[in-house]
Formats: C-alpha cells, sequence, structure tokens
C-alpha cells in the first residue's frame, strides 16, 4: 500500500497538482508522526502503518494559505482515513477550505492502534474508535488506496458500551464522573488544536468580550469548557477522537462528543461528515418535527 | 444559620414576543405563582445560546426556563425551530453531564397565556424543589 | 513576611483629564504618605496600574518627580484593563505598582542636543523627557519635538505645546498621518516629518517611542542620517503581567523589557535574536 | 546514613499526613501517575518511574489568588469624588488581603530532575524582587527524595549533567533497598520532619549505580545565535498543533497570566479575586498586546522560543539551563516533537 501512497505523492508534486502532501513519516522512538512533503524526490519519506492515527485534516487550513502576498494559495494533498474523509467533508461544508485546491487521497484502513503517535510506546489494541468503526474506505476522495476488508467489519460499540454505562447511573453518579474526568484536565487545549472542527479564529475559552469563561484552571471552568466545545462540535464532530488521543490525563472527551453523535443520528438521522453538502442539524430545522424531551 | 426551607433558584430565559408578555399578562391578571423564576428577557427563544442555560448551572442555578413562542408563531419567523433542536439535545446533554433533566424546562407559551405561564413556571418550581439543591453549585469565578 | 512584588500600592484618582480621541490621562495619588514619598521614580520607567475587578497592565510614567505632584499616567482605551480604567472617576481608588524598568540616560544626554521622536500614544514616557530639559534648560543642548499621531485627535499633550513652543532652543514640529479640515500643519508619515527636520547627528541623541512600525522605519530613516545606533534610544511596549521578570511573556530573545528594558538603545536591539516588530 | 523499613515508612508517612499537607504521586488511571496530596499512605504508588504531571503545580499552582480585594462603598461622598458627578455615589474603600498557604507540604517521592527543575527555577523566582508565592511554598515545603532505579526510555538527565540518584536540594534522600529504604537526612529540615522517627542507623553506602553516559549534548551559545534565522524552525513546526502539553508537564516551565475576577457582590460590596494561572508561550495569543501587534505570531517563532528559552535564554540571564532532561514532553507531544531530536538536529545543522 504504502508504494502506492508514495508514487501517487511523488506524481501529484511532480505534476504540480500540489504544492505540498500531508501524510505520514517515522518519527522518534518509533513514533509516527505528520510529514509534510514539498517534492517528488522526498515521497519515499512517507510511511503507512497501524500507527497513522492523527487527523490530517487539520492541517489542511492552516497550509492553504498563499506563500506570499497577492500570490495564489497553496494546494495540497492530503491522506485520509475513513474518519479524517468525513472530519474534511466537515470543514468543506463550512467553507474552510475549497475543494479544487485539495487533492484528497484515502486509504483503506485497518483501524489504528492504541498509543500510536506518541514516541516511545508500545502500541496497544484497536483504538476504541477503531473498534466501533464499520466504515473503513474513505469516501468523496480524488483517490482511494486499498481495499474495503473483504468480509465486512462488526463495530464493537465499545464506545457505545460506555454511553450506556453512564445513562444507566444517576445523574448525580454521573456529574461524580464527570468532575473526576475534568478534576485531571490541565487546560492545556491540546484536544482543541488537535480538532479539525475547532478551526475558530477566537475561542469562546478565550474571548474576553464578554468573557465567558475565565482564565482560571480549576473544575468549574474546566467542566464549562468542556460542556462549550462538545456544544459548538454537535454534528461537526465527525468521531476521530484526536481529542480524546492526545489528551495528556485521559480525559474522556471521545465520550461527549460520542453522546452527541448517537444523539443527533438518532432524532435527525444526520452523521456528521457524510457529505460535504448537507447544512449542520443545528444550523437547519423541520418545521413539523417536535420538541421531543 | 436558621434552617430554611429550601428555595430554588430558578432562571427563565423568556422570549419578549410571547412568554415575557405571557408573565406581564400573568401579572396584570394577578395571577399567582411561584416567583422563585429570575426572568432574563430576550428577543426570541432563538438567542438563547444553551450555554447561557449551561452557565446559569454552572454559577448556581437549580433550574433553567427557556420559553418560546409556539411553532409557527415566532416574531422572526423561525428562531424557535432553531431553539428547538438546540434545547432538544441540550436538555440530554445536561442530564449526561449529570445535570437531572427535570432542571430543565423548555416549552412555548404565547402572549394570550398568562394563565398557562403561572402553570408552569409554578409546576416547574415545585419539580425542582421536589430535587432539592443542584450539586454544580461551584460558582466559576465571574468573567472579567 | 518577605516583600510581596505582587502587592500594589492604593491610590486615588485626582484628575482624569482627556488627551486625546480615546486617550486619558489618570492622576494618581498614594493613600499613603510613606509610600509616595518612597515612589522615586526617572523619565522612562513604568508602573502597573490596576482597576480592581478587570485586573492590571503597564504603562509609561508620564510624570516626573519632584515635579509633578502626582503620579500620571496616560492610557488609551483599547483593552479591557483600559476600558475600565476610562470608566473611572476622580476619587476612585486603583493601585500601583512600581516604579519598574531602567530609565532613559539622562545624565549622558546632558548637554547634547536631543530630538525627541513620539507617535501617537508613545509620547506618553517621552513627556517626562521634555519636562525635565525643560526644567533643567541650560544643561542641555537644543531639543526637536517630532510629535506625531494618525490624526489630529489623537496628538498628546497639546495643553503643553504653548510652554514646549515657548521654551529656548527648542522646536515643536507636528505631524498627522490623515488631516482634517481644522488642520493646517504637516500631513504625513513620522520619516517624512523626519526627511523635513533633516537633524543634525553632530553631538545629537534622538529618543523614539511610538508603535513598533514607526520604531522600526524612524530608525531606518535615521541611520540614512548618519545618526550611529549608538545615538538612537527607544522605549519598547510588550505584553507583560508582572514586570518583575517572572512571567516570562515580554523577552526578546534573552532580553525582557521589564527587566532589561523598556528603554534600549538601537546598539543593543539590533542584536537581538528576536524583532521587536 | 540510616535504614527505614517498609512498615516504618509507612508510619512516618501516617505522621506526617497528620501534621502538613503530604503530597505523593499516585495512580490516576492507565498510564497516568500524578502527585496529589494523601490521606493514607497506602493510596501511594512506591513504585514509579516518573509522573505525567511534573510536581512544580505544589510550588506554582496552576490557579492561585496573588491578591483578595474587598470594595466597600461608604455611605458619603469623600474629599475626591468630583461634586455634581451623579456616578460617584461613595467612595469605595479598598482592602487588600494576600493569601498564605494553609499548612505545611511534604512532597514524598520526589524525583531527583524534578528537584533540579526546582533548583533551576529559584534562580528566577527567588531573584530579588522574590515571587512572594513561590518563596513560602519553598520555604514551606519538605522535599523527601526518591532515588531512580532506572532510566526511562525518554530520560535524558545524564546528558545535561545531572544524575537520577542525586540528592542535591533534597532535604532527605530515599534509595529503594531490600525490605525499605537507605535514608540520608541531608538538611536541618529533613531532620525535623524525622525527628519522630528512628530509623536504624545503616553501616554501609548508598547504592551505587553505573548510569548511562550522555546521549546528548546542548550546543554551545554561538550554535543557538547562529541557527536562530534557520528554516529548521519552520519545518519543525509545522506539525506543532500549539497547543500547552509540553508547557504545563514541565517541570520548568512557569509562564504565567493574571487576571482579575469577581468572586461575590452584593449591594454595595464586591470581593475580587487577582487570579494568577499558568500560561504557555505556546499560545497563539500569547505575546499579543492589547492594540492588536503580535511579535510572535507565527507558531515557528513560538515552538523556537520554547527551546532558546530552555537552552538559551534562560541560562544568559539566570544561570542554570531550563531543562532537567526529564523527558515529559518527549512522551507526551502528539505530534512527536522530540527535544531530544531538536537538539542533535541544532548541534548538525
Amino acid at each position: 500500500m504504502i508504494e502506492q501512497i508514495c508514487s501517487i505523492a511523488e506524481q501529484i508534486l511532480a505534476d504540480k497538482t500540489v504544492d505540498v502532501v500531508i501524510g505520514y513519516e517515522a518519527g522518534t522512538r518509533g513514533a509516527v508522526r505528520p510529514a509534510f512533503i514539498r517534492s517528488a524526490a522526498e515521497a519515499g519519506r512517507l510511511v503507512w502503518n497501524d500507527a497513522c492515527t492523527h487527523n490530517l485534516a487539520n492541517y489542511v487550513r492552516e497550509k492553504h494559505v498563499s506563500p506570499k502576498k497577492g500570490a495564489p494559495p497553496a494546494k495540497v494533498g492530503v491522506i485520509l482515513k475513513a474518519c479524517d474523509a468525513r472530519a474534511l467533508n466537515v470543514l468543506l461544508r463550512d467553507n474552510q477550505a475549497p475543494r479544487a485546491d485539495l487533492y484528497l487521497i484515502g486509504v483503506a484502513c485497518q483501524g489504528m492502534r492504541q498509543n500510536s503517535g506518541f514516541a516511545g510506546r508500545d502500541l496497544g489494541d484497536l483504538e476504541l474508535r477503531c473498534q466501533d468503526c464499520a466504515e473503513r474506505v474513505p469516501a468523496g476522495c480524488d483517490v482511494v488506496v486499498g481495499e474495503a476488508p473483504a468480509a465486512g467489519v462488526a463495530p464493537a460499540s465499545a464506545i457505545a458500551r460506555e454511553l450506556d454505562r453512564l445513562a444507566a447511573l444517576s445523574p448525580a453518579e454521573r456529574q461524580a464522573f464527570w468532575d473526576a474526568e475534568f478534576a485531571r484536565c490541565l487546560r492545556c487545549y491540546a484536544c482543541r488544536q488537535a480538532c479539525p472542527a475547532c478551526y475558530c479564529v477566537e475561542c469562546t475559552a478565550e474571548q474576553l468580550e464578554p468573557s465567558w469563561i475565565g482564565v482560571a484552571i480549576r473544575t468549574p471552568e474546566k467542566r464549562f469548557f468542556h460542556t462549550m466545545r462538545a456544544y459548538h462540535l454537535a454534528g461537526r464532530c465527525a468521531g476521530c477522537d484526536e481529542c480524546a488521543r492526545v489528551c495528556p490525563v485521559g480525559v474522556r472527551l471521545d465520550l461527549l462528543n460520542a453522546w452527541f453523535r448517537r444523539e443527533i443520528e438518532g432524532t435527525y438521522g444526520y452523521r456528521a461528515g457524510q457529505d460535504a453538502t448537507t447544512p449542520a442539524p443545528l444550523a437547519s430545522f423541520v418545521p413539523s418535527e417536535s420538541l421531543d424531551l | 444559620m436558621p434552617d430554611t426551607p429550601f428555595e430554588p433558584r430558578i432562571v427563565g430565559f423568556l422570549c419578549n414576543w410571547c412568554s415575557y408578555a405571557g408573565a406581564n399578562l400573568a401579572g396584570t391578571s394577578r395571577i399567582r405563582y411561584e416567583p422563585n423564576i429570575r426572568i432574563i428577557r430576550v428577543p426570541c427563544s432563538g438567542r438563547v445560546d444553551p450555554l447561557f442555560v449551561a452557565r446559569a448551572f454552572q454559577e448556581g442555578a437549580d433550574g433553567g426556563m427557556v420559553l418560546g413562542c409556539h411553532p409557527g408563531d415566532c416574531h422572526y419567523r423561525d428562531g424557535n425551530y432553531y431553539a428547538r433542536r438546540r434545547f432538544n439535545l441540550m436538555h440530554g446533554f445536561l442530564d449526561f453531564l449529570g445535570i437531572d433533566e427535570r432542571r430543565l424546562k423548555i416549552d412555548w407559551v404565547s402572549a394570550a397565556e398568562g394563565k398557562r405561564f403561572a402553570q408552569v413556571v409554578s409546576q416547574f418550581t415545585d419539580q425542582v424543589r421536589d430535587l432539592g439543591p443542584a450539586t454544580v453549585r461551584q460558582p466559576a469565578v465571574l468573567g472579567g | 513576611m518577605i516583600d510581596n512584588p505582587y502587592l500594589p500600592h492604593l491610590g486615588h484618582l485626582t484628575a482624569v483629564e482627556p488627551l486625546g480621541t480615546g486617550i486619558k490621562l489618570f492622576k494618581v495619588q498614594f493613600d499613603d504618605p510613606a509610600v509616595a514619598r518612597q515612589f522615586v521614580y526617572e523619565p522612562g520607567q513604568f508602573g502597573f496600574l490596576s482597576a480592581f475587578g478587570v485586573g492590571e497592565a503597564p504603562f509609561g510614567i508620564t510624570s516626573v518627580a519632584g515635579i509633578d505632584q502626582t503620579v500620571d499616567f496616560a492610557v488609551a482605551k483599547v483593552g479591557t484593563v483600559t476600558h475600565a480604567l476610562h470608566e473611572m472617576n476622580p476619587g476612585d481608588v486603583v493601585g500601583v505598582r512600581g516604579p519598574m524598568g531602567n530609565c532613559f540616560p539622562m545624565p549622558e544626554i546632558k548637554g547634547k542636543n536631543v530630538i525627541v521622536l513620539g507617535g501617537g500614544i508613545g509620547g506618553a514616557p517621552l513627556r517626562p523627557v521634555i519636562t525635565s530639559i525643560l526644567n533643567d534648560r541650560d544643561n542641555y543642548g537644543n531639543l526637536s519635538i517630532l510629535w506625531a499621531a494618525r490624526n489630529p485627535s489623537l496628538l498628546v499633550f497639546t495643553d503643553e505645546y504653548d510652554v514646549w513652543r515657548q521654551a529656548p532652543r527648542t522646536q515643536l514640529h507636528l505631524t498627522v498621518d490623515e488631516g482634517n479640515a481644522s488642520w493646517s500643519g504637516h500631513v504625513g508619515l513620522i520619516t517624512q516629518l523626519l526627511q523635513k527636520v533633516a537633524p543634525s547627528p553632530d553631538n545629537a541623541t534622538v529618543i523614539i517611542c511610538g508603535p513598533p512600525i514607526m520604531i522600526h522605519f524612524a530608525i531606518t530613516e535615521l541611520q540614512k542620517m548618519d545618526f550611529t545606533s549608538e545615538q538612537i534610544i527607544t522605549t519598547l511596549e510588550a505584553k507583560m503581567k508582572c514586570g518583575i521578570g517572572k512571567c516570562g511573556r515580554c523577552n526578546m530573545g534573552e532580553k525582557y523589557v521589564c527587566l532589561h528594558g523598556p528603554v534600549f538603545r538601537h546598539s543593543e536591539i539590533k542584536d537581538f535574536l528576536e524583532s521587536f516588530v | 546514613m540510616n535504614f527505614i523499613t517498609d512498615a516504618q515508612l509507612r508510619g512516618w508517612l501516617a505522621q506526617l499526613i497528620a501534621e502538613s499537607t503530604v503530597i505523593a504521586p499516585r495512580r490516576a488511571g492507565e498510564d497516568l501517575l500524578l502527585y496529589q496530596p494523601v490521606e493514607d499512605p497506602d493510596a501511594i504508588c512506591y513504585d514509579f518511574g516518573r509522573s505525567t504531571v511534573s510536581p512544580r503545580e505544589f510550588f506554582l499552582p496552576a490557579t492561585e489568588a496573588l491578591l483578595t480585594v474587598e470594595r466597600v462603598r461608604q455611605a458619603t461622598a469623600g474629599d475626591g469624588a468630583t461634586a455634581g458627578n451623579a456616578r460617584v455615589a461613595g467612595q469605595w474603600e479598598v482592602k487588600l488581603t494576600e493569601p498564605h498557604l494553609q499548612h505545611d507540604q511534604v512532597l514524598f517521592a520526589v524525583r531527583p530532575c524534578d528537584v533540579h527543575a526546582l533548583t533551576a527555577l529559584d534562580a528566577l523566582m527567588l531573584k530579588e524582587p522574590a515571587d512572594a508565592y513561590y518563596a513560602e511554598r519553598r520555604a514551606r515545603t519538605t522535599l523527601i527524595g526518591l532515588a531512580c532505579e532506572q532510566m526511562g526510555p525518554s530520560c535524558f538527565c545524564t546528558s545535561l549533567g545531572l544524575s537520577p540518584d542525586d540528592g542535591a536540594g533534597m532535604d532527605v534522600m530515599l534509595y529503594r533497598a531490600d525490605g525499605g529504604y537507605i535514608l540520608e537526612i541531608l538538611t536541618d529540615k529533613g531532620r525535623v520532619a524525622l525527628a519522630s522517627q528512628a530509623p536504624v542507623d545503616f553501616e554501609g553506602s548508598r547504592p551505587q549505580r553505573a548510569w548511562p553516559e550522555a546521549a546528548y549534548q546542548v550546543p554551545p551559545r554561538a550554535v543557538w545565535t547562529e541557527r536562530f534565522n534557520d528554516p529548521y524552525w519552520a519545518s519543525l513546526a509545522e506539525r506543532c498543533l500549539s497547543c500547552k502539553i509540553c508547557s504545563y508537564i514541565c517541570p520548568t516551565c512557569r509562564c504565567f497570566d493574571v487576571r482579575d475576577y469577581t468572586v461575590a457582590q452584593a449591594a454595595g460590596y464586591q470581593k475580587i479575586e487577582r487570579l494568577r494561572c499558568w500560561d504557555s508561550c505556546m499560545a497563539e495569543g500569547y505575546r499579543r498586546i492589547a492594540g492588536g501587534h503580535n511579535p510572535r505570531a507565527a507558531k515557528a517563532q513560538r515552538l523556537r522560543n520554547r527551546f532558546y528559552c530552555k537552552f538559551d535564554y534562560y541560562p544568559a540571564d539566570f544561570g542554570p539551563l531550563a531543562c532537567v532532561g526529564c523527558g515529559r514532553c518527549v512522551d507526551q507531544c502528539p505530534v512527536n516533537v522530540d527535544i531530544t531530536e531538536v537538539l542533535q538536529d541544532v548541534a548538525a545543522r
């Protein structure tokens, strides 16, 4: 598969289809990390394996800028897994990058392993999102490398089961669970920075006028920050779970977003990133629907 | 501290064109309702960012109400349709975070429904009173 | 208890005067006379002014110790703290920390011709230089004041212009980027004014304060006029939270604006790893 | 040299817990070890490599009040009030209160690298005018060190001239041994902490370990200066997320933000806290001034500043390096910005 990825990258760089290809390379101490390839000669640096967990859609907006004032913006090639491609669709839908300037290299994915992307860690089981994933082939790409598993995939519902477990608790128990999670949060904003859908120029968490939350790193502020972020991602989170992966203290942010995804799919039949055109569920309505509390 | 019975603090976001007028009507008609509600007048239920409600709970509210125009009656045509989706979700999400869903009430009350306004508010206040104080009572420092 | 450098001295505003559009002068009198006696400062030093409840921010001190009775700060309304300060009235309580930072080398420029370049609110920390010179007029050479602003309403210390103009061997040159109907003076950037005034570098020192980009271009212009880097002195602004080198916010390379500045000679700045612009 | 058995150690810790706030490593999840206040010696994790987040938060807390300000409106206008100004209905009396640490602290099982980091921070924070809050916490904390038995995969303290079993800066130092710990009292503070205990004298010497040689070298200043405008920084920063993980888990990062917040309000009364909170030079708006000017707007400039601060600026300004080789940032960076790779790259280019 990697030969195919490299040769595609080489070709689109050589024929100037794109200025940069965002892919994966080998880092230090066994880590895999994002790579920015600018010439065909460098394409051999790219790797593909079960540790290519980063959602590279996160870099598309930043790379799609003009190299010089007045010059046309860079054309960007990017390697996407199925979940990443959904995130990219959200960006396209939200007009964060024009499709014409992107070359999307989809890669059929067998799932990524826990601890991926970090130096010096042994890879674990499949990441929870990958255990649950039923969609292994990215949609809407210019080219797709690899094929779906022949036997199909039976999602494990690892995250769904955790949602059910929490739903069965009393509200007080749920609050205790989340207080313990948020107590560990450092407010390092890694979740936000790693999130492709968190593209606001000024984050509500840092806005001064009006000031929604203080800068204090205390549980009330942290709870509000995560409540705010989860709500702002409702209908826009495509479930790459980078937020949970990058969190240095293991806050279960994947559950917050998964709650919204499940609820929105159940109520409105909408999956974030299913295409690049369907309006976001919170930016649309059907007059005849009811308040269903 | 004297042992006073618990009286919930309820924050109500009321649409200017319907429920706020409904509250006025309840008042001028001298209809009794529970006085626990602190009313915040908004131009439309569509103006109510669900985070307003989350923030109210954060700052120590025991219950939150969002009252808008009946579907189809929005002064701005479709503000309450957006509000309906937002609160449909936020209602459950706050519960998922541990804020009992019975502490948040979303309803439609028109300008003519003074009596209904009083009923909705009183019923909700009773409900929250029975639930006891909200446990999220950890006021964050207020914004500078 | 160890002396706490984060503890502000309490004071009252004795006056709040408009200096320009969105710019006000705040005159502070310390509540404790002992503090007032100890608060000795030199031209170029700065202090933190607190609007309690909103925060504190650093400002250059515009008054001169020994001449002015109060400690004064000129504040442009640009952020949350400055907005809160602009809402305040005489009699209101403020906090002051300082004086902080280094100062202009006044003894060194004695006997020299001094050229002062001030842009907008950047004129604030230069006022003590002008006042000190005029107050000790015989000990300094010629004084050229080049005073600039984006528009006439942003020119600061207008009520002192007559004093400056009438002082011996002192010239005031004004310019605005954009004039208006009642403006008959020079229109153009301060660099253009500088070309017109064409000060001589002989036995001269230039002191500049303004927006980073103005400082940058003024220095370029002065170098064309054969001013050496040693002759050019500027004072820089940076985001700061402590003023005593702890918060790590105001560094340009290894130099901290609060610890090593805010007054820098161009000969120092040009060797900084990081640009101030 | 003394010896303390496991049982004696727990007894000692129980006594310390009764007298002061004892902060010790605890397992907080899979692969997650945090220093936290403990109530029970059995809740402590005694066998660990290195904590996920450094214990510097007990000297520079993530959030602490620098001041409490109480404003009370006086009934009548004072002399300073402007006559005829309706806004001045009365004058505010303002009272400032400095918070103090409630209890003495004991930091148990702190690693040598983290204490070296405190020594490095001392050079800045205790330099006149000293940071009163840091100084108080330093003075009122007893450091009970625990020597490392091996270096972790990303540890590189030996490359910075430090040693994983160095007791420098500790009040008491522990070395793991069969059935207990070899114990060394290094300061009076340590003697006081141990006063009520009677550890057995120990005749031998502490375990001597041969530590791996330095794997990396810190390039000299001239090299850093020369590399400042190298395109390397832009290419390194491409994958950087501009999050604050590296700063917040670091034992030597100390940048902070200060803001005022109203915490209580009533008619004629306002209580304000001036809070100091962690901040990081990685944040986009870190150096932006109120007018909008941002001299470090580019991600590459900010990432570069992190490494220059650690290896160039801090030593030039305050003496020690601002890196102790704990390797936390190597382990925790989600996009593999590896400080040891940077050291090699800067030296090699």
